[in-house]
């Protein structure tokens, strides 16, 4: 019965670490970048809903789609102020770059919001649903449901739609992208502003789990990491997968090996990709030669 | 149509392009002529906005090419088919067809065009879900080209359309390239099939380190003995 | 009455004499670096007849910055109120700097020879961080400048005791001690579990109860680390409440401790939960576990709770003054606490300033209270401040959720 | 000729360094004996990722295990430091080595997990083995001795790392222009045309792990018995990841570059720290909370702020100002040399 | 004697035949040709041969050795060398650090060499030797004054030389050429043919061409064989092919003048 409990928290859990692996994947697939500012700008995001919750006095809705919007921009500015002049940079030396953004986004808001934890209300409220003896919560069942929602949504995105096809086509090849008439400098501004919705709204349905503070999300965006790389990185179910996994995963091993927890879920893990070295759900890049 | 005045470019500190100038007119096929590195895909890379030109001008029916981004330059009616292929690995070939296509607005021509395309090559309808990067090189050179045709450019730039691609699917693309000219498509084609090219051009311009050298229609090209010496293998 | 902590049988207990020896770790065996020359008594640096220089070290980047930056706070803004008071003596207090070690211990000690050795501060204040205090250890012990207040847990801030160093908060090791023997003395439950932090601080706090609750005559039914910064207590939580346990000892930090007690209500576990000091946080626990928070008790060296209470009116006052209206949380205590002491140590060292009328003074200090600082207690050969514990619980009163004081008087190991 | 008489002013200024410091900056030596060892430690991670193209962002790990097996090798098996240093490093490269096999299947972020993965875990697994990490509490290793000479204070042990750090960047420089460093650049830039060329992938990214590995291992093994004191948590991910920074910033697949990254990334927040002190001093912001806040920790917005800015106008890296400077003072066209790296 | 066998190979991905029962044997010193339509499975072949994939049925050997018993980067120790159809040379490396990479089976030192660098004699005597090796290869190959130069930023059809310099200064038995001609004028063809007829002329290395500039082949090959989804369909002398029914329709078209447009 334990069993089944630790799965469904670690479901819910799961559901947090593919929220915020989403955003990473989004990124990736449409900038090729690994976007380790990606944490921040969700704690970013969810400071300024805090504040317009707070100081605003807005209702929860009012303040998401306000921070939502802001998050976009947010978003977008770094794409035009960083990300732009560095088109031609090596990868790593962009990583190096969001490694610096990720510094300055904390650092900043310490300044404005100090350094204590707050709290941050969840989106929905209510008691805790009780199948049995297994208990899960209002909010856990949200974030399951929106993780899924926004992975289905970028998947018809990329799938199915010429914008979709022209932000992977971005990706890939920024040249000739732009000699089939796809203003990639729009586009670009387009997804990293997605990538501030997303961001945003991860952390505002993680931030009532973590506690709004601004290391909130450092933590959060290694389990991210691994559960983007786990589901393959450039695949959004990939990212769903990964994360319900790693949340289900960290439970069974904690009954068993609690100190070595971490160690353990990473050794399943370098398992998993030894045996399918692109992920759960990733396809492997064979270059043809 | 596409007019290039004086127009010098370079790469950092390595110069490309001096002071070269060229017409392609309403309707005509041009062919650029010249030995490796004379400055071919750098002129086809000015007039496409990846590379901007130091001095001189760039005019397509009267429209500043100059200051335009290559992204705008798409919907004004020119698409190239570029130097190594270029074709989006990680896309299929549908999702690299729609891409080419992917500054036009009328629907049912695409439509048109896109089977117009798979008629022209029958081997990317065989191949149409499958990732690019895994295609045949010469199939990449198809689909490099059914990708410029599917933007159907008043003005179509081919930068060596048959590298890679068997002796019978050169002859149907320079078959294609005449019929869409007949069609009233300009070309600018750069080739290193000479004969070839000089047997479909009507003008051609031959380069020597960045640098016009001689130009003239393509017939009379063909007969100049120098020429004949060091392009056609003769 | 206190017992003296068990560390206090360890060799080189005597103190306020010089050439003492610092207290290998197990399998170190160099003869040499015990071998330290006869220093001879020396001047008191960083003092002038205007001002006394002191600094030290507290991470203010990196992941531990929210605490560091809250005792920067904490410590500045009592040493802004003293001189803005006319300082000690007629000497302002120079904070010369709070170096930011970024909690690496190669970096902490650069600092702290940088304190010493260029800044010449006259005592080094405030501390913060096992891996610093650790590795700049043997400087201290060498440079015998005084160290007040390190902040961390590990037991080598009082034992063995060293003339310089003064320790205030108490190791987590006693702590945990003190609040299982609430949990079985005045609660009267018998089965315990321990939830503790995969660190220092859960480590030895998890040591604590393991040595212990045999004398208490309870049992100790289930323990389980959990990494900081954890999110899903789940399995922990399951387990506790499958074991029977009737209490649990909660060793960790602010946000897994609101995790853990927000789990347990989830699962409708039974067991009363009491955490650690850091914890002891009545602004911050109310506000971020709400109602999952009434039950839980925290153990605190300092009376936190009762905002009425004009000692903590005063103290938001000050930390408020010069905080820009901010409230203090248990760090930024901390950092008061280490000021207080440090300005009792000048005060009562007198204008004559020098390493022995310090060390004097301090030694002097029985039960003293300031502000914050509480029953503070040293000695020749005694350098732990605190052994008592106030004990607080989270109450709903009126319909609101808060941390209330339940014991007027230090509670105290058997 | 420039070039040379600046080689040896810079060996010289090296030589004379900790002593040409005035004594009030004397503590300035154990940040830069720390910068130092993390330059050997870069070198080696430089060659991993830099030349081979195999990202490691665990590699504090590596130091980790340098430096307890170190200490295990002293305190436990009373070898002295002159033997433990050496095989400190072998002892780690044996490690890397074993990992450079699971890593043969994967690549660019995979591989970035898997090294993740395997930092996250060795302080932990140290933490455990407590009879040889002494768990949270650690273990004290001690000062290298030679002859009556003890390295225990800060100079002398300078001069200690100095001659590591000399012998182990030779190296690396005759690796990287040799065959096997020619091995790794093909291997990087492409790995089918490689092992065309008869480079065996398994044979020569092992290396590389055990390589990189190796000068990890002797920088732990330096850092155990410099710092005398060590605990498995003090190699953590921020120090992975400042080892990672230091060969982007430095200059990836530049030699020198790691050195210089290293220097750099100890001493900037030491000038900001400067900076932040010299504007905080009149107490001017006191009352605008956010300047005060601002001032008090420009440290971690500054550091973010120059490596953006880093990246931004020195694309390959601090060792490009050499460059430009060099080419300045020759005064004739020549490139600044392209490294040409991906 | 057949230096190169195929037997009966085939090679599949997924649903996709594109090799498909093979047979092919290649005259030791003989120039052969490998043509056929696009994707007919020429690079496969190629790719198998270095071993970069793994056959699903059918046997390679040579000069008598089982290629299958070799890994990749085996294959030129016994003597094979390739150039790439989409040139993969080392954007890191200089032409001369290409070349010397194309030495990297020969050299015989290994990491601690490498290290210790020129305070080995011998470590200094075999860069030197390499050096000079890569330089005559160069000069051969008219590219010399290239040398110090990064590959990115030359013309395509002087990458293809240093591709094809790579190859050879290994001094294999076996050469592979993936379309050496591509993006080459026709003078430059005809001097790339002179340049391939002196390879087996003045190295003794065996070649297998694969190229779609019939100007080359027919000219230099004296062996063709003719390759369509996957299968052979013609094998001959380039007289034998060119008027082979079946190769005209598959690859070669009609012969007409395209001129009169
Ligand atoms: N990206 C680049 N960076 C530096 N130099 C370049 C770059 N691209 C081209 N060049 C140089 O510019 C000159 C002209 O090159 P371009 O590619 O236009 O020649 P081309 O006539 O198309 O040659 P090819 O027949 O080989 O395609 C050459 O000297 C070439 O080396
Ligand atoms: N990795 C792969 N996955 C799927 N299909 C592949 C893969 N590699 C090759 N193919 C398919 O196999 C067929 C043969 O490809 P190959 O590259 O061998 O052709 P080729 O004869 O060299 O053609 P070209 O002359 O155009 O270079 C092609 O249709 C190609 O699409
Ligand atoms: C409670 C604190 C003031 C310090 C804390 N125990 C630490 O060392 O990190
Ligand atoms: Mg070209
Ligand atoms: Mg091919």
């Amino acid at each position: 019965m334990i069993l089944a409990q630790q799965i469904i928290s670690g479901l819910a859990t799961g559901s947090l670490y593919a929220l915020a692996a989403l955003g990473l994947v989004l990124i990736f697939k449409t900038s090729d970048v690994v976007n380790f500012a990606q944490g921040e700008m969700a704690m970013f995001g969810t400071f300024i809903m805090f504040t317009l919750l707070k100081a605003g006095g807005l209702p929860y809705w009012g303040a998401f789609v306000l921070a939502l919007a802001f998050a976009f921009l947010m978003g977008a500015a770094i794409e035009r102020a960083v990300l732009r002049p560095l088109a031609q940079a090596p990868l790593i030396s962009v990583l190096i770059a969001t490694l610096g953004l990720m510094q300055i986004i904390n650092g900043v808001a310490g300044w404005i919001w100090g350094y204590q934890a707050k709290p941050f209300p969840t989106a929905v409220s209510g008691s805790p649903i009780s199948l049995g003896s297994l208990i899960i919560t209002l909010p856990d069942l949200v974030n399951l449901v929106v993780s899924l929602a926004v992975m289905a949504g970028f998947f018809v995105l990329f799938k199915f739609t010429k914008l979709g096809i022209a932000m992977r086509a971005v990706a890939e090849n920024r040249v000739a992208a732009r000699l089939m008439g796809i203003a990639t400098d729009r586009i670009l501004s387009l997804t990293w502003g997605l990538g501030g919705i997303l961001a945003a709204t991860a952390g505002i349905l993680i931030a009532p789990v973590t506690n709004l503070d601004i290391n909130m999300m450092a933590d959060m965006q290694i389990k991210a990491f691994t559960a983007a790389v786990l589901g393959g990185f450039t695949s959004l179910p990939g990212a769903v997968v990964g994360g319900l996994t790693l949340g289900v995963l960290e439970n069974i091993v904690g009954q068993f090996v609690p100190q070595l927890k971490t160690p353990f879920a990473f050794a399943l893990i370098v398992l998993v990709l030894v045996v399918r070295p692109a992920g759960l759900m990733g396809t492997v890049q064979r270059k043809k030669v | 149509m596409l007019r290039l005045e004086h127009v010098s470019a370079a790469y950092g500190r390595i110069r490309a392009l001096t002071d070269l100038s060229l017409e392609v007119p309403d309707g005509k096929i041009v062919a650029l002529l010249g030995a490796n590195g004379a400055g071919k895909s750098s002129t086809l890379k000015v007039v496409t906005g990846l590379l901007r030109p130091t001095a001189g001008a760039v005019t397509f029916d009267g429209h500043d090419l100059t200051r335009r981004p290559a992204e705008a330059i798409v919907p004004l009616g020119i698409s190239m088919a570029p130097e190594g292929r270029q074709v989006f690995t990680q896309l299929t070939v549908a999702e690299n067809l729609r891409m080419g296509a992917y500054s036009r607005r009328d629907a049912a021509g695409v439509r048109r065009d896109l089977e117009w395309v798979l008629s022209l090559f029958p081997r990317l309808r065989e191949r149409y879900g499958q990732e690019a990067g895994t295609l045949s090189g010469g199939e990449q050179q198809m689909l490099a080209i059914g990708r410029a045709l599917m933007a159907r450019p008043r003005l179509l730039l081919l930068d060596e359309p048959s590298l890679g691609l068997a002796p019978l699917v050169v002859r149907e693309i320079f078959a294609t390239i005449r019929q869409v000219n007949a069609e009233g498509m300009s070309v600018l084609l750069v080739e290193q099939n000479a004969n070839l090219a000089l047997q479909v051009a009507h003008h051609a311009y031959i380069l020597e380190t960045g640098r016009l050298v001689l130009s003239g229609p393509a017939g009379e090209l063909r007969q100049n003995p120098d020429v004949k010496r060091a392009y056609l293998g003769g | 009455g206190c017992s003296a902590p068990p560390e206090a049988e360890s060799p080189g207990q005597t103190s306020s004499q010089s050439g003492q020896t610092t207290s290998p770790s197990p399998g170190q065996s160099s003869g040499q670096s015990t071998a330290q020359p006869e220093a001879p008594r020396r001047e008191a640096q960083g003092v002038t007849d205007t001002t006394v220089k002191v600094g030290g070290f507290a991470a203010q980047s990196g992941p531990v910055a929210p605490i560091g930056i809250s005792v920067r706070k904490g410590f500045e803004a009592y040493i802004k109120h003293v001189n803005d008071q006319g300082g000690v003596h007629g000497r302002t207090i120079d904070i010369v700097q709070i170096a930011d070690d970024q909690f690496d211990g190669a970096k902490a000690l650069t600092a702290a020879k940088q304190l010493v050795e260029s800044d010449k501060v006259f005592a080094l204040a405030p501390i913060l961080g096992t891996a610093g205090y650790m590795a700049s250890y043997d400087y201290f012990v060498e440079k015998r400048i005084p160290v007040i207040y390190p902040m961390t847990g590990v037991e080598q801030t009082a034992h063995p005791p060293q003339e310089n160093i003064f320790a205030v908060q108490p190791n987590n090791y006693d702590e945990a001690r003190i609040l299982t023997q609430y949990l079985v003395d005045e609660l009267g439950l018998k089965k315990i579990a321990v939830l503790w932090q995969n660190s220092d601080m859960g480590e030895q706090g998890l040591k604590g109860v393991k040595d212990y609750i045999g004398e208490l005559g309870a049992e100790l039914v289930y323990d389980a680390p959990h990494d900081a910064k954890s999110v899903d207590f789940t399995t922990p939580v399951l387990n506790l409440k499958q074991k029977g346990a009737e209490g649990v000892v909660i060793m960790t930090t602010l946000a897994e401790t609101i995790g853990i007690v927000k789990e347990m209500h989830k699962q409708g576990v039974a067991a009363v939960p009491i955490t650690s000091y850091v914890n002891a946080d009545p602004v911050n626990v109310p506000a971020l576990a709400g109602e999952a928070a009434v039950g839980l008790y925290a153990g605190g060296w300092v009376p936190v709770a009762d905002p009425e209470d004009p000692n903590i009116k005063q103290f938001f006052e000050i930390y408020a003054k010069y905080n820009n209206g901010e409230l203090p949380d248990a760090y930024g205590t901390a950092g008061f606490i280490a000021a207080e002491l440090l300005v009792k140590g000048l005060e009562d060292a007198g204008r004559d300033l020098t390493y022995e009328s310090f060390i004097q003074a301090l030694e002097g200090l029985k039960d003293w209270s300031g502000i914050m600082a509480r029953n503070l207690t040293y000695g020749p050969g005694e350098r732990a401040g605190v052994k008592a514990f106030y004990l607080n619980k989270v109450v709903e009163q009126d319909g609101n959720i808060v941390m209330i004081q339940v014991n007027k008087e230090p509670y105290k190991l058997r | 000729m420039a070039r040379k008489l600046a080689l040896l002013l810079g060996i010289a200024a090296l030589l004379v360094l900790p002593y040409a410091l005035p004594a009030e900056w004397s503590w300035l030596v154990l940040l830069i004996n720390r910068a130092l060892i993390l330059g050997i430690v870069a070198i080696g991670l430089n060659l991993l990722t830099g030349f081979a193209g195999q990202i490691s962002i665990g590699h504090a790990a590596f130091i980790a295990i340098g430096a307890f097996s170190s200490y295990g090798l002293t305190a436990k098996l009373g070898i002295p430091f002159w033997g433990a240093l050496p095989l400190a490093g072998l002892i780690t490269a044996a490690l890397g080595y074993a990992l450079g096999f699971p890593a043969l299947r994967l690549q660019g972020h995979y591989l970035a997990i898997a090294t993740l993965g395997f930092g996250v875990a060795v302080p932990q697994i140290l933490n455990i083995w407590k009879w040889l990490s002494g768990g949270w509490t650690g273990v004290k290793p001690a000062a290298p001795y030679l002859y009556g000479l003890w390295f225990k204070e800060d100079r002398p042990y300078y001069y200690l790392i100095l001659i590591a750090l000399a012998i182990l960047t030779w190296a690396a420089l005759n690796i990287a222009k040799r065959r096997t460093g020619r091995a790794f650049i093909a291997l990087r830039d492409s790995s089918v045309a490689a092992q065309a060329m008869g480079i065996s992938l398994a044979r020569y990214k092992t290396m590389a792990f055990a390589l990189s590995a190796f000068y990890a291992g002797i920088g732990g093994s330096l850092w155990a018995h410099m710092m005398n004191y060590i605990a498995p948590h003090d190699f953590n991910l921020a120090m992975s990841m400042e080892l990672f920074t230091i060969i982007v910033l430095g200059g990836l697949a530049s030699v020198p570059g790691s050195i210089v990254g290293a220097l750099f990334m100890s001493l900037l927040p030491k000038v900001v720290e400067k900076i932040s002190l010299a504007l905080q001093r009149p107490g001017a912001f006191d009352h605008s909370p956010f300047l005060m806040n601002v001032f008090k920790n420009l440290n971690q917005v500054l550091t973010g702020v120059i490596l953006v800015l880093v990246v931004l106008y020195l694309p390959r890296g601090l060792v490009e100002l050499w460059y430009r400077l060099q080419h300045w003072w020759a005064g004739r066209q020549r490139p600044a040399a392209a490294r040409g790296v991906k | 004697m057949a230096i190169l066998e195929l037997k009966q190979v085939t090679m599949r991905f997924g649903g996709i035949v594109a090799v498909d029962g093979l047979d092919l044997a290649v005259e030791e010193g003989a120039i052969h040709g490998l043509i056929g339509p696009n994707g007919a499975g020429k690079s496969t072949v190629f790719n198998l041969i270095s071993r970069f994939y793994e056959p699903t049925a059918g046997s390679l050997s040579f000069q008598g050795k089982d290629l299958l018993c070799m890994a990749p980067h085996d294959v030129i120790h016994h003597g094979i060398a390739r150039t790439f159809q989409n040139v993969e040379l080392f954007r890191g490396l200089t032409v001369l650090g290409n070349l010397l990479v194309g030495q990297h089976s020969r050299f015989r030192y290994g990491l601690v060499a490498s290290a210790l660098g020129s305070l080995l004699p011998s470590v200094r005597r075999q860069e030197q030797e390499a050096e000079a090796r890569a330089l005559e290869v160069l000069e051969f190959l008219g590219i010399a004054t290239y040398k110090d130069a990064y590959p990115h930023s030359l013309p395509y059809g002087i990458q293809k030389r240093v591709e094809f310099g790579r190859a050879l200064v290994a001094q294999p038995k076996l050469i592979l050429l993936d379309e050496p001609a591509a993006g080459m004028n026709p003078q430059e063809t005809q001097e790339l043919a002179e340049l391939i007829r002196q390879v087996r002329d003045r190295y003794r290395a065996t070649v297998l061409l694969v190229e779609h500039d019939m100007s080359l082949v027919m000219r230099i090959c004296e062996r063709i064989t003719v390759m369509d989804f996957g299968r052979k369909i013609a094998e001959g002398t380039p007289a034998e092919v060119q008027s082979n029914p079946a190769v005209i329709r598959a690859y070669l078209g009609e012969e007409e003048d395209a001129a009169h447009a």
